[in-house]
């Protein structure tokens, strides 16, 4: 009950924070504008096929456009990015680590990752949206007010983010990441953790941690955004969540697994996959929903999404293939988790780079991306001692470390323009790309891993000291779906 | 009577089957089992962890029946199961007192 | 055998009824019409993106369109849309239900969703499509002729329905929702009736309940589409289906459920589901597919599309939580049944309001689906002793019913234009928005309810008479795969 | 090891082989073009909305188009078509066929179906699109070096597959093609190929069968692409792969099944399913994916690809249903694997004519497609008793045969203008159709059989020279998944 | 003490368990077996392939208890088990001569 | 010979499977049980439908070995599979009258 009652309140407090959030002022009266002229009228069609501004967009308009609202091929794959990504976390996520658990904690993971879904969605509808993607307040975080309750966020563009692109179908687009990134962690720290505590860190991760980095990187004034905020303070690049998704999620749940200690008998017990062929599906689910993570970060049906597309499918098939093949040389035999964590690996090293590097870029990501995690998870784990579960340190934050750096070195504007935009010339990106590039890399990882590690720690004591972290030993031996559930996996 | 009970490899219970069959056992009770024995199992790698399988799956046939038969169905099960290679099982023979036949409420040698 | 010659007299009646269709006039000789200019071209092209009707479309157009067919964006999203709603049946409802059953009744349910899907697409073929939305006959029920064998039914668009979306997309976008509601009703009859029992139903159910119902809320000339039509007897609005998909089936499922009586040992033996986790994924992917369901039903993708894919998103996790919570709250643990009894719940009462209501409009929703149907299924069903084994009336019709009666309070003119287009000015809609509108939105219940009811009540005795509701007890022992399709669903 | 080391060569053989292609000339100075004028940039937008050409792309144009790249819609479409196909394989396919084997070998399925998506993925990078779709080298065969390490593959359209789709899209839209065609083949061969047989003898077979004959059919200049190749020796077509993909890879299942002989007790133990349930997951899956498959093969959002989606939907729908009826009448019991071995006989059936029939022909399909393929797999196999375990033969290569044929006949102009288009007119296709033109599929289905058996022969008797193709006696009793995985599929 | 191992209907369980507790059967075990005898199987059909199943899923209940309550456990599993229709399956019994419950290390007939 | 039968809890298995192995105990079977005894099971809520669970999950290691050797591993199971808490579980002693090993037809104590 104690641990209800503190994940109440946490929501409660967070949400009546808000509604002392005054009204905002009223919008000014805007002086009547022109309608476009044929010419004009063209070019906005011309900007929807291109993915373009149209006139009316500019700060300083002085015509309307006969297109205003939001445009049906980019909207549609926006809308459809958005479900894939949900389908990454449901069922795919769940899936995929809930083959690797054991029978008796499967729906443990199944719960955290639904509990999940509705904790953040809440908090996002509540606040978290404008905390990332509020503009106007500061470069390390949004403003927590402006869209609040997801005021003002309806079906037409906010162009800051997307010309074509409904505003509410990006926030639910970007709500998707929010859900799936908390739940990366669930790997570490599996079969060992309480709902109740897992709730309440979770909630707290995701202000802390989550809601500032990702306006950093993403928001259009952010600190770290250096493709659109022509004011970065580091001048670094991100595609699709290196540093927001993997490193976050990835190194505090090192930190998280480390804190919690390892599971009763680890290392003694045998803790094989309850279903590696659960595993599996998962993954088959990771990847294709991962085309709507990674060419959805387009944020529009493009060029540049086709690009992130592109090599997106090379670095998760080349990856996997050599984690097998890896495991052919050195063990005499390719494994299915082989097979699957080198495709997981692949895609996660190539998310902040997939729409900045060609092809041959993620045919080099796509080989390393087999390699280095493969490493951690065969070499530095074991030899470590700590109990990454399900690898998600392993595989996110050294996969995703490994991507932010890579794409210091591998982003080129030839397959990708706003590199050479005028956000980019102003804060001086344009001229890093290809020449120094991964020194703000390594500023953005640094800065990423601090924060990760940091507010872990203190997230996860004072987890501790309210709902406690893990379960009572029998609870733990008899499996957490019955003791946090009542449930159990499979009967019959 | 007699219980027999016999540890088999799996992809014989068929055979086992068919051959006691084939000597007049009418019924027998069969379970999947692991075994633990000479026959050393294996390793299974998951990424950085190592698990030693010792238990390899096995099949469990009982029956129960005449004193009189026992010889002749022991004698089935062993040609059957039998592969030559380790792992091939056993066959454990115990005395029953009494058997039932639920339905007719037969009792002894009727039942089984 | 008997049963199955009734169900291919059943089939060869109803198709040879049409082959007496005889064929319809010569089309008139249209007069030469001009070709559009600059002006008009470019307007079809912004129509294209605003989903607009193009010059050409209007009744006494003088011109034509160089833009005439389907287009791209839209056209897209309607397929995409199809294929998640048939995503929902094969194999998302399949493992939601099949995941509840008990071990050997997984094969019946997927048999009978498989088996509908191809009963369903013959009649929908012969002249289901027709009747529904061929319009120019009743406002209770559509043409049987006018597309009947899906003649006529091309890739241009059928404007009465979408400007820009192909005829035969549409044809087979709706199709899909043929399918999907009379397999919900498998849900309230699991592992009890037998197969030829279940075609020779749904094949009755879909003539008398679905067809007419789907023509009277969602036809252009329908009784109750108080969006479209401006002649509507009953001004009331459906956006995805919270009557003519939920209540229709949820009620049916309520009366047939009482006619086949419960399970053999029903509140004695343990039916615990086989497996909650089969369950779980079934619940991921009806919530994946459900954006085509819902976003899809604006038949473009266009702004109201996208208020419907946000609204979808936050009623389904919101209720999702809310279900699971009540649950910690009163039984101590959130189970994965509840969260993912909820996230359905949340998804059925948003289907008739998705593109009607705001986002506050969805988080109210979200909080009531959580409640209501978890007070209906945990005590209502106890209270009454009635074996909805899987609880078809309680989240489908309750939640159904509750999502009908929401719409009528919370749709607002902000985020649908069509509440005050012409036809609802027409018919009076315009002014009951906001304003007495759940009044008509009771009436349109009232009929669906008594429809259902009546309707069900007859078939099934009809259905009783000819192949018996029943398996024999052996076979409802033994388990329906073995005894109705000969297989078992896991070997070894 | 032997096995590993000759997989390495033959990877570093052909890739290597590559680097010896020297750079191609430098593209020629363009000459200046001008502005296109507002009739044009409005004949653009129109192009771009009915998937037409602009006219900067004759191969003449003297102006410039100011929407040259990709166009949303279509190319929002192809991106999800793509992930479509690669979800029919990963996990689809490996449900399909892994809940049909039994449970020692389910993950052998799996890895064979994610080794083939990485060696295959390997190869399309490095040559094997371009010997696909690079054109300019010989009707039987394309350019080896043109398209290398996807050079020149980058977002823009390639204009001789598509206006509006980009090019890099298109690519590895056909690599899911490429991959899914040899995965189709592990289902004669199930539970008895070593995993290294089965890499190799696919590298092979993509060199020998499936590149030349891709190139053939659909390559621009291809000897048997009858729509698009004024001067195809052969005027057959295909629309989504029944020779390409079907035919080729169910003739060479049929003959590496036959080299490979029967599993260890065919015939005496008992080989049953080991779960029904994820062969009906897996085929929900495949049809979902199928749209994908067949309607993305309009390559563009446009009305063929509505046909396309819509004759598929009904060929599926009707041949599950009707082979499941005919196991009722002959049987007594409809199998859940007779409804989902229809609905994919449906969808093999209807892939090459899904874009060139019309749904009446869909109806006809779907009827032989019920029947055809379930009398080779219920009597033809058992009759000569060969071990093809899953009937890829009798699905795929009778399906596919069938579905060649059936093109022939049912063809038609009205739905696919492409028929009657200018290099049908010139090979003259145009006159053919309906008319003749199930001569030329004759002889484009002998050709694909003798390529398909010849090769399969060689190339199996090559594989077995090398590494073997049968693992030992007690491997294979044992089960592949612990034998060459070192894996099991599903512990406690 | 004997051991009473019956062979039952799956569905019959709760029944068999009830009445075993009825007449103070304070312990059991059971376990998923399959049975082959007079019942028969079935046939199942996978494309063209016919598999026949003679084996069929039964429950086997294990419980120890001391010599004089073994007729009454008996007589309760008849009545609870039987349905009368072929397939009921068997009770057997056999000596045991010790038993110790771990727990406290009891012995003998404290520990059942 | 004997047989020795003894339900323990599932995570216990690895550490009984070493001590009898240290005892010289070269063989054994095991097998996945539900127990019923005093340890009481637990209610599973599915929406309004209630279940208790009365069968907890156990393992059965069943183990055939030469009279002499029994005590020792009587202890050695205790030893191992003691946790002091209900549940436990229960060690049965009984007498098997042959054994035969399938591969080498060796009779007797030689066999197991
Ligand atoms: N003493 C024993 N008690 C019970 N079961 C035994 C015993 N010894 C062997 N078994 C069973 O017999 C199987 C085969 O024994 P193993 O020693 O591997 O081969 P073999 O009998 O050919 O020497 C084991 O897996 C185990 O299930
Ligand atoms: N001799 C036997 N030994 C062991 N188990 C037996 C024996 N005979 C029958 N059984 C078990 O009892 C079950 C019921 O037996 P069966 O012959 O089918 O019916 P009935 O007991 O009613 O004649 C069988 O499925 C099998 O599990
Ligand atoms: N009389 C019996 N016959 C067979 N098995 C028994 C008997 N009594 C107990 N068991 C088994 O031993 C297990 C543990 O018994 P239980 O009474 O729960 O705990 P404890 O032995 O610690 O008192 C039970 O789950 C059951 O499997």
């Amino acid at each position: 009950m104690k641990k209800l009652l503190s994940l109440f309140a946490f929501l409660a407090i967070t949400v009546s924070a808000l509604t002392l959030v005054r009204a905002e002022d009223p919008p000014k009266e805007a002086p009547k504008k022109a309608d476009p002229n044929i010419e004009q009228r063209i070019a906005d069609l011309e900007a929807y096929v291109n993915n373009g501004s149209r006139g009316a967009d500019a700060a300083d308009a002085k015509i309307t456009s006969k297109v205003s609202g939001s445009g049906p091929g980019h909207n549609a794959f926006q809308m459809v990015s958005a479900a894939l990504v949900l389908f990454m976390t449901l069922p795919g996520l769940f899936l995929f680590y809930g083959g690797l658990v054991r029978k008796k904690n499967i729906l443990s993971v199944v719960a955290q990752c639904f509990g999940i879904a509705g904790l953040v969605t809440i908090l996002w509808w509540a606040f978290g949206y404008s905390f990332v993607f509020g503009d106007g307040s500061s470069p390390w975080i949004g403003s927590f007010s402006k869209f609040a309750f997801l005021k003002d966020v309806d079906s037409n563009p906010n162009t800051n983010y997307s010309y074509w692109v409904s505003h509410n179908v990006f926030s639910m687009y970007q709500l998707m990441f929010a859900i799936i990134t908390p739940a990366l962690i669930l790997g570490a720290i599996a079969e060992r953790m309480k709902f109740s505590a897992v709730l309440l860190f979770v909630g707290l991760w995701m202000v802390v941690v989550y809601f500032p980095l990702a306006h950093a990187v993403w928001g259009i004034d952010g600190a770290m955004n250096g493709v659109w905020n022509p004011k970065a303070l580091i001048k670094s690049i991100d595609f699709a969540g290196g540093t927001v998704v993997h490193m976050s999620s990835g190194w505090s749940a090192l930190v998280l697994c480390l804190i919690l200690g390892p599971r009763l008998g680890f290392g003694k017990q045998n803790m094989a996959p309850h279903s590696m062929t659960m595993c599996a599906i998962g993954t088959g689910m990771l990847w294709v929903g991962w085309y709507g993570f990674n060419a959805g970060s387009a944020v529009a049906a493009d060029g540049i999404a086709a690009n992130a597309f592109t090599t997106t499918t090379i670095a998760a098939a080349v990856a996997s293939f050599v984690w097998a093949m890896l495991e052919y040389i050195i063990r005499g035999k390719p494994s299915i988790l082989g097979f699957c964590s080198g495709a997981v690996a692949g895609l996660v090293v190539i998310t902040p780079a997939c729409g900045f590097v060609n092809t041959t870029g993620s045919v080099i990501i796509g080989v390393l991306a087999g390699l280095v995690p493969f490493l951690a998870c065969a070499y530095l784990k074991p030899a470590f001692k700590y109990d990454d579960a399900l690898d998600t340190f392993g595989v996110h934050a050294v996969g995703g470390t490994l991507g932010a750096l890579l794409t210091g070195f591998l982003a080129t504007g030839d397959v990708n323009a706003n590199l050479s935009g005028d956000p980019a010339k102003a804060n001086g990106l344009a001229k890093l790309v290809g020449n120094g590039l991964w020194l703000e890399q390594l500023k953005a990882m640094a800065i990423t891993i601090v924060l990760s590690v940091v507010a872990t720690v203190i997230i996860a004591y004072v987890v501790k000291a309210i709902v406690g972290l893990r379960p009572t030993e029998e609870d733990e031996t008899q499996g957490l779906d019955l003791a946090d559930h009542g449930e159990e996996g499979y009967h019959g | 009577m007699k219980k027999i009970e016999a540890i088999i490899k799996p992809f014989k219970l068929e055979e086992v089957k068919d051959a006691l069959h084939d000597v007049g056992a009418e019924g027998m009770t069969v379970s999947e089992v692991k075994g633990f024995g000479r026959q050393k199992g294996h390793t299974e790698i998951y990424r950085g962890s190592e698990y030693t399988v010792d238990f390899l799956p096995k099949i469990k046939i009982e029956l129960v029946l005449a004193d009189s038969k026992v010889q002749e169905a022991v004698a089935a099960i062993i040609k059957a199961a039998k592969t030559g290679k380790i792992g091939d099982g056993k066959i454990f023979i115990s005395g029953v007192e009494e058997a039932v036949r639920i339905r007719t409420e037969e009792k002894g040698e009727n039942a089984v």
